[in-house]
């Protein structure tokens, strides 16, 4: 039973860092119908600004809470910072062309970005300094689960809660349904779709950020390559929960995490992302809108 | 007036740059040693070259603008200039007959490099071909081709290393086999939708590797088979510098017979229902086409060119392991297709022969080449996204009930 | 109070508008009817801004608007309604209708005109909280018409609004559009298949044929004219 | 006169919503059927239907095509129906915007032709003059529809009212004893309308075959049709001819309204 | 083919006398051609990068001394990404350029791939870092030469020592699915399972760059093994032990030279302590190697990475044989490579009928006070 509540807690953690990042893709999925390929890339950018930022105040000697708030921070600023001008460059240019344009467009981007961390930074890992503080009361629970994986998921909770929130309530929300759902009748509303394509990057990358920063401060060390693999099972997350809903990406990602967790635990990681891919798959026959996606009867 | 705007809007765009490359260029940091080293000559270099890149940026879609509206204010389109030269057959024979001597001279005016690199590129000619079928022609988006690439070059490492086959023996098994995993892969998917169906397929490619990877009983695992036999020439085995040129011719006749049949197909009733399936799914369905099956042979015959090429991958490098069938494999043959321009021969030859040639030569900028191919790809995408040449499928031009045009003889 | 100079648009590779002319004044409904095809819809998204122009002029109140982005002409107070009405098909009722005052921040003001489109149409009061997708057509075009009065229009372009209708429905929604011009005043701009039908309502009418403006009259002397009848009328 | 196509209880769920509800309709041979009705009555859900795009959740569709073995067309793929002779137009046009005019009608013969993937690189002699006479026959139908000078243009250029022409040629070329058009005079001005009032009525009469069809365009269902059906929430209200829905009660509060009439 | 014309043309005539170009660019001939093949680019360029600069040092060194048989030598360096296909290309190249000899490649993968070619050309290859055992044990490649140990000798050390010394019953043996870490760690487990001293309880492989390893600590911790035998390099290595560390567990940590890398302990930092690495015999005393150390600083302003001293034996080792064997030719040298001893950085070394370095061996060391230490 332990062990069962151990495999359970770590499905969770990975699974808040898919679901974190596959926000991002189902947001912009929903409102450009894009498979934002650079999307990975974002992420692995935050975690290593995250740790530039980091190491430099360490120098200047700041004390940890102080450079955990600022590094954070910076990732979040140049994460979202870069999902804007990815989308000013690669796609808005697109905007009218056929489909598969933008696919390749990002697919390009995300080539380039790795490969420009490779370049301007190492191609070897770095370790990166564990931000996030220990509890103390997590000490009784140590053998189940540590700090940060409960910081992982806690802060994953309540960016979930916020993001709901934003979306359901507030005047930009709407607008992101709205241009999501019709963007031309949006436009003739009077929405700035081309604002709320930036503002759907901008979130979309700040998350990223966050799942990059946490996940990099547990698992200690980056290097430029992270953000393709986690990008693909994150998007995988997203279609699994069904693209273009919010909170089939949150369950989509969790999903994942467990299945790939109870997969490693009880049969073996060899085929961890067999599994992952083989759930995919055969989500996508049995009920091709994902898990939480509409199937929107085909108009003919 | 006009000027300054423009300055002003280049100076912010550099600004933002500067901004924006600041702790990737600048910092560079060395956690384990905890050291920092400053590079503010990244940062003027960033400042001053996206301050001219944005004006030529800002040009360049200008000019695509411009040719936009030319297109609509003539009406039609251009003829694109292949397809004047490829009606004109005082212009045609003559270069054809260039060409068929450069070809077959090829091999032995250059060094085995050379030919070993054409011969590569040749291969990715045929991949391209292949998946245009798929991409171009059904306008099913496969991100997984190399899957069945990867099945062609596993049927004939391990029949070979078991049983001794070689290569003229698995050929066909091994376009046999592509097909097979074609069916077997398509069959459950193709129902779904575009970007589900990329997805998937990308996952089905990853399956396929990461199987390969891990069931060390059949595949040898990540070690990967070695010694698998060139191909043999009427049962004898040849030296490797002759291997190398009869490689290349035997690569020069898959590429035509591939573009004879990719031609043949795509003129066909076969080929017209691709095309139509990719234009419009339910009308097509309405029209009595099978969709499944329709798709399903597209997507077969794809992976039969996989397949094929994988068994010649195989012997061309006599080693093979997992780890040269990755997705980003498969997106270079994807690219290939469209930055040549889907749907057109001429253009997935062209694109194989840039995509491939271009960073093979450029190994001075090894350490650039990844970055450039990415580059290259976004920015062919936001100002030629109809490929460097734009499909110019040859329509059915009815001339009169007694001569039926179909003029492709 | 609108005035299009020699606009040309294209869209795709067809030249859909080839250089018209239109001019609306305060208070009026004026219509345009023409086949499919003429460059009716065309028109309309050219002054919304969604299809740029390619040249020629757009002037409201006296502004250029032909270079200016959507949201900027509907901040000056131009709504459409578009063809095919255009709900947003998972937002609620209430919801659409709030997207149609995105661009207001008098939230009083807001919910007055919320009472003042279901006075016009009480059968939306009953649906406020239901999803706009599962409206009938009817009811649809009337939140469309709803949404686009919540931004206060001083122009409101209907394209179509007798779209796929029941000739019954058809004819409670032109009395609504009559109501709107006499009561708020509103301009309106009606783009129409039916023909006859507009030109009832309407106080001008202009005829478009492959991308020109071919006939402008006021609407009892189309009615009456000859060309008009046998193309238009099926008289 | 014997009916070809009879339906019977047909009912098609979405969620909770019943598009068509117990829906009985008969098809007679060679007659111009006219089903009318406010827009989301399930006229169009019905051609879905029939035509295998959507499974009907109730109810039974059978056909009896003239010269061959009646049979039942429930749960059949929408290329198997076509194939047995039952084709149809779109409401807003399908066409193949980027094949020329020619290869659309083609497209149309795909279903009674037969070459396949070794044919088609082989090009044997069957291949070849099933090609010609697939050119052959499908320039007749654009002649017959009166389209033929579009003959070599893209589809997607044609004007509007020949892209309407088109589809129905396309539906022609698939052989049918059953064509289904679903408002071919949406988006037509009169002078269109009376034309297609014609081919329309050319068809019936050379190509014997029935006509159901989906039209707002009052005129032009009264002069064609032989009968009317009307559907409102996906009930048959009313049936008859022309005559007798113009002036039936039930169909003039729920469609026509009072002002019809006179 | 009517379809390939005018544009096509023009672009192959761009091609040809770029090519042209490019193969104009002969080297005169009298030199001795040494072929430098690796990973210089891309990810893992930095296994590949340090046997360049080590070739350099060693040709700066004989051609300072006026070359060899009076002939200077030369470098062609050329890059494969650690790609088989790549190293084919790579292998045809060098070929195309005469080189006389080769010094890699540096992936197993691609030496493999890249052999089949130097084999029928007849050319002494050497490569400082592939470890595949059936590289010189299958005695396919009587071409190939290494100065590096091959998996099975690593494996059976650290197996050896976690029987013998840690005296362990119960061992979970794990690797990263690549060919290196999977290849160790199936010998590990044949080693183990062989020995019948110990049961293997966990065999598993795990991904690279996954986000989280937890699930498969917490799998080792409910084995109940009392070490991991882990194939496959450092990045992962570090991430498993801090896991495995932060979770209270203090189960033995065994590992290959993949691991035994410094940036290991500086990333896994405190959580690298007691863990056990095998890694190439210590030469940290051997002046040859203190000074193969000294002049890479002194040029290059930096450490030298992975494989140097590897490299810097194998270049002298070609070197010397091609001196001794008194020409380039195949038979000549390759009699030198076995029976000639040649003073390297790894001590006295000369090579057995398959190749393999004799005297180039392994030993296990252990991390202490933050350095690797070697064990007794």
């Amino acid at each position: 039973m332990e062990y069962f509540v151990q495999l359970f807690m770590g499905g969770l953690t990975r699974g808040s860092i898919y679901a974190l990042i596959a926000l991002g893709y189902t947001m912009v999925y929903g409102i450009i119908e894009l498979i934002n390929f650079a999307h990975g890339e974002i992420y692995m950018i935050g975690a290593f600004t995250a740790l530039i930022i980091a190491s430099v105040l360490t120098l200047h000697g700041f004390n940890e809470i102080a450079i955990f708030v600022l590094a954070s921070l910076a990732a979040v600023i140049y994460s979202s910072a870069y999902g804007f001008t990815i989308e000013k460059i690669a796609y808005k240019p697109l905007r009218h062309a056929p489909r598969l344009s933008p696919l390749i467009s990002a697919i390009g981007m995300s080539i380039f970005l790795q490969n420009y961390v490779l370049l301007a930074q190492t191609s070897d890992f770095l370790p990166f300094p564990g931000l996030i503080p220990e509890f103390g009361f997590m000490k009784k629970y140590e053998h189940i689960s540590s700090s940060a994986e409960l910081m992982i998921f806690l802060t994953t909770a309540v960016v979930m809660v916020i993001l709901t929130c934003v979306i359901k309530f507030t005047k930009i929300g709407k607008a992101m349904r709205a241009t999501a759902q019709d963007r031309k009748m949006a436009m003739l509303v009077g929405v700035d779709i081309n604002r709320i394509i930036s503002i759907t990057f901008i979130i979309g990358s700040a998350l990223a950020a966050v799942g990059g920063v946490l996940i990099a401060s547990h698992i200690g060390q980056i290097n430029f390559y992270i953000g393709f693999i986690v990008g693909i099972k994150a998007f995988t997350a997203a279609v699994l929960g069904g693209i273009g809903s919010i909170p089939g990406a949150v369950l989509g990602g969790f999903i994942l995490g467990w299945t790939e967790s109870f997969a490693t635990g009880y049969v073996s990681s060899d085929y961890e992302d067999v599994f992952a891919f083989a759930l995919l798959v055969l989500i996508l026959i049995f009920r091709p809108a994902g898990l939480l996606g509409k199937s929107g009867s085909q108009k003919v | 007036m006009q000027k300054k705007s423009e300055i002003k809007k280049s100076l912010l765009v550099s600004l933002w740059f500067m901004f924006l490359t600041f702790p990737i260029m600048v910092i560079r940091v060395n956690p384990v040693e905890k050291l920092v080293e400053w590079r503010w000559r990244n940062m003027v270099i960033v400042g001053v070259g996206s301050f001219v890149l944005s004006f030529v940026w800002r040009y360049m879609l200008r000019q695509k603008e411009a040719g936009l509206k030319r297109i609509y204010a003539g009406g039609r389109y251009k003829i694109p200039s292949i397809q004047r030269v490829s009606e004109d057959r005082r212009l045609f024979i003559p270069l054809l007959a260039v060409l068929s001597v450069f070809v077959v001279i090829f091999p032995f005016i250059f060094s085995a490099y050379q030919v070993n690199i054409m011969t590569t590129a040749l291969m990715y000619v045929v991949l391209g071909l292949g998946l245009n079928i798929v991409v171009g022609l059904a306008g099913l988006l496969d991100l997984g081709y190399v899957a069945f690439y990867a099945v062609g070059a596993y049927t004939y490492g391990l029949l070979n290393h078991h049983f001794g086959l070689g290569f003229w023996a698995v050929l066909p098994a091994g376009a046999f086999m592509g097909a097979l995993f074609g069916i077997l892969l398509g069959f459950p998917v193709l129902r779904l939708r575009g970007d589900y169906l990329a997805i998937v397929t990308l996952g089905f490619g990853e399956i396929i590797r990461l199987v390969l990877e891990n069931w060390n009983d059949l595949s040898f695992g990540p070690s990967g088979i070695a010694n698998i036999d060139r191909p043999s020439f009427f049962g004898m085995q040849l030296s490797l510098q002759s291997a190398t040129v009869y490689i290349y011719f035997l690569m020069i006749t898959l590429a035509l017979f591939t573009v004879f049949v990719v031609n043949r197909l795509q003129n066909s009733r076969i080929g017209r229902a691709w095309i139509a399936l990719r234009e419009d799914e339910i009308a097509c369905q309405a029209m009595g086409i099978d969709k499944t099956k329709t798709k399903l042979s597209a997507f077969a015959l794809g992976a039969t060119w996989a397949g094929m090429m994988g068994v010649f991958f195989a012997a061309k490098t006599t080693f093979i392991n997992p780890a040269s069938f990755t997705f980003l494999e498969s997106a270079i043959i994807l690219s290939i297709v469209v930055l040549g321009g889907m749907g057109s021969i001429a253009g997935v030859i062209i694109g194989a022969f840039v995509l491939i040639l271009l960073p093979e030569y450029l190994r001075a900028f090894s350490d650039y080449r990844m970055l450039m191919f990415g580059a290259i790809l976004v920015i062919m995408m936001v100002f030629r996204p109809q490929g460097i040449i734009s499909n110019v499928r040859r329509t059915y031009k009815f001339e009169g009930i007694n001569v039926p045009g179909e003029k492709n003889k | 109070m609108l005035k299009l100079v020699n606009v040309k648009t294209f869209y795709g590779n067809i030249q859909a508008l080839k250089g018209v002319d239109i001019e609306v004044s305060e208070g009026e409904i004026i219509t345009l009817i023409g086949s499919n095809g003429a460059g009716k819809t065309t028109t309309l998204m050219s002054i919304s801004g969604i299809t740029s122009p390619g040249s020629g002029e757009i002037f409201f109140r006296g502004r250029p608007i032909h270079n200016m982005s959507p949201d900027k002409i509907v901040s000056l107070g131009i709504s459409q309604v578009p063809e095919g009405r255009h709900i947003f098909q998972k937002l609620t009722v209430m919801e659409n209708l709030h997207m149609g005052a995105f661009l207001r921040t008098d939230k009083d003001s807001i919910s007055e005109d919320i009472e003042y489109v279901f006075g016009l149409f009480p059968i939306l009061t009953e649906r406020r909280h239901q999803a706009g997708g599962t409206l009938s057509g009817g009811e649809q075009q009337m939140l469309a018409i709803s949404r686009a009065l919540m931004a206060r229009p001083r122009l409101l372009l209907l394209d179509e609004p007798s779209l796929g209708l029941a000739p019954k429905i058809v004819k409670q929604i032109f009395g609504i559009i009559r109501k709107i011009n006499s009561e708020q005043k509103t301009t309106i701009f009606l783009v129409e298949q039916n023909a006859n039908l507009a030109l009832q309502v309407a106080h001008r009418g202009y005829v478009m044929e492959n991308g020109k403006i071919v006939l402008e009259d006021s609407s009892d002397r189309l009615l009456s004219n000859e060309a008009v009848k046998k193309a238009y009328l099926g008289l | 006169m014997k009916a070809v196509m009879e339906i019977k209880k047909l009912t098609v769920d979405f969620g909770g919503l019943r598009a068509v509800d117990h829906l009985d309709l008969e098809v007679k041979e060679r007659e111009i059927l006219a089903l009318i009705g406010p827009n989301g009555a399930g006229k169009t859900t019905l051609f879905n239907c029939i035509t295998g795009i959507y499974a009907p959740s109730e109810g039974s569709m059978s056909i009896s095509p003239p010269g061959k073995k009646p049979g039942t067309i429930n749960g059949l793929k929408p290329n198997i129906v076509t194939r047995k002779g039952i084709t149809r137009t779109f409401q807003n046009i399908r066409l193949f915007p980027n094949m020329t005019v020619l290869e659309n009608v083609m497209i149309g013969r795909h279903c009674r032709t037969r070459a396949r993937i070794a044919g088609a690189v082989f090009r044997g002699r069957a291949t070849v003059r099933e090609e010609q006479a697939t050119v052959e026959y499908s320039y007749h139908i654009l002649e017959k529809t009166g389209i033929a000078q579009y003959v070599n243009e893209f589809a997607g250029n044609l004007p509007y009212g020949a892209q309407r022409l088109l589809e129905i040629a396309r539906a022609l070329a698939t052989e049918p004893f059953i064509l289904l058009l679903d408002e071919p005079a949406a988006g037509m001005n009169p002078q269109e309308t009376g034309v297609l009032d014609d081919l329309i009525s050319k068809i019936r009469e050379e190509e014997k075959i029935a006509i159901l069809l989906i039209e707002h365009d009052m005129r032009l269902v009264m002069s064609i049709s032989d009968r009317i059906a009307v559907m409102d929430y996906g009930k048959k209200i009313a049936e008859g001819t022309p005559e007798e829905i113009r002036n039936n009660p039930v169909v003039i509060k729920a469609y026509l309204g009072e002002e019809f009439v006179a | 083919m009517k379809y390939i014309s005018g544009r096509l043309f023009l672009t192959a005539a761009v091609l040809l006398s770029m090519m042209i170009t490019i193969s104009c660019t002969k080297h005169e001939s009298g030199s001795i051609k040494v072929g430098v093949a690796g990973a210089h680019s891309g990810d893992l360029a930095s296994y590949g990068l340090p046997t360049v600069k080590a070739a350099e040092l060693v040709v700066k060194d004989i051609n300072a001394r006026g070359g060899i048989l009076g002939r200077k030598v030369e470098l062609l360096v050329e890059d494969d990404v650690c790609k088989p296909e790549v190293a084919t290309n790579t292998a045809s190249k060098l070929l195309s350029q005469d080189v006389h000899v080769v010094l890699g490649h540096i992936c197993s993968g691609a030496t493999k791939a890249a052999l089949g070619i130097y084999k029928e050309s007849r050319t002494i290859t050497m490569s400082p870092s592939a470890t595949n055992p059936p590289l010189t044990q299958s005695g396919d490649y009587p071409n190939f030469f290494r100065t590096i140990a091959s998996d099975d000798a690593q494996a059976k050390l650290e197996v050896d020592f976690a029987l013998d010394i840690l005296k362990l019953k119960r061992i979970a043996v794990l690797h990263d699915k690549g060919d290196y870490g999977k290849g160790l760690a199936e010998f590990a487990r044949g080693f183990l399972e062989k020995s019948g001293k110990a049961e293997v309880v966990l065999y598993e492989g795990i991904t690279p760059g996954a986000v989280d390893y937890s699930a498969v600590v917490q799998k080792i911790k409910n084995s109940g093994a009392g070490a991991v035998i882990y194939g496959g390099y450092h990045p992962e290595a570090s991430k498993l032990v801090m896991l495995m560390r932060k979770k209270k567990m203090g189960t033995f940590f065994i590992s290959d030279d993949g691991v035994k890398d410094v940036t290991f302990i500086k990333v896994a930092g405190e959580y690298a302590e007691g863990v056990y690495a095998t890694g190439p015999m210590d030469v940290s005393k051997n002046p040859l190697a203190i000074a193969a150390n000294d002049a890479h600083k002194k040029t290059y302003g930096s450490d030298p990475g992975a494989f140097f001293l590897n490299a810097y034996a194998a270049a002298q080792a070609l070197l010397n044989a091609i001196e001794k064997g008194g020409s380039t030719e195949y038979k000549a040298v390759s009699n030198a490579l076995r029976t000639e001893y040649v003073d390297t950085p790894l001590g006295k070394i000369k090579f057995d009928e398959r190749g393999d370095a004799i005297g180039v061996g392994f030993s296990m060391y252990q991390v202490k006070n933050g350095e690797y230490v070697e064990v007794k």
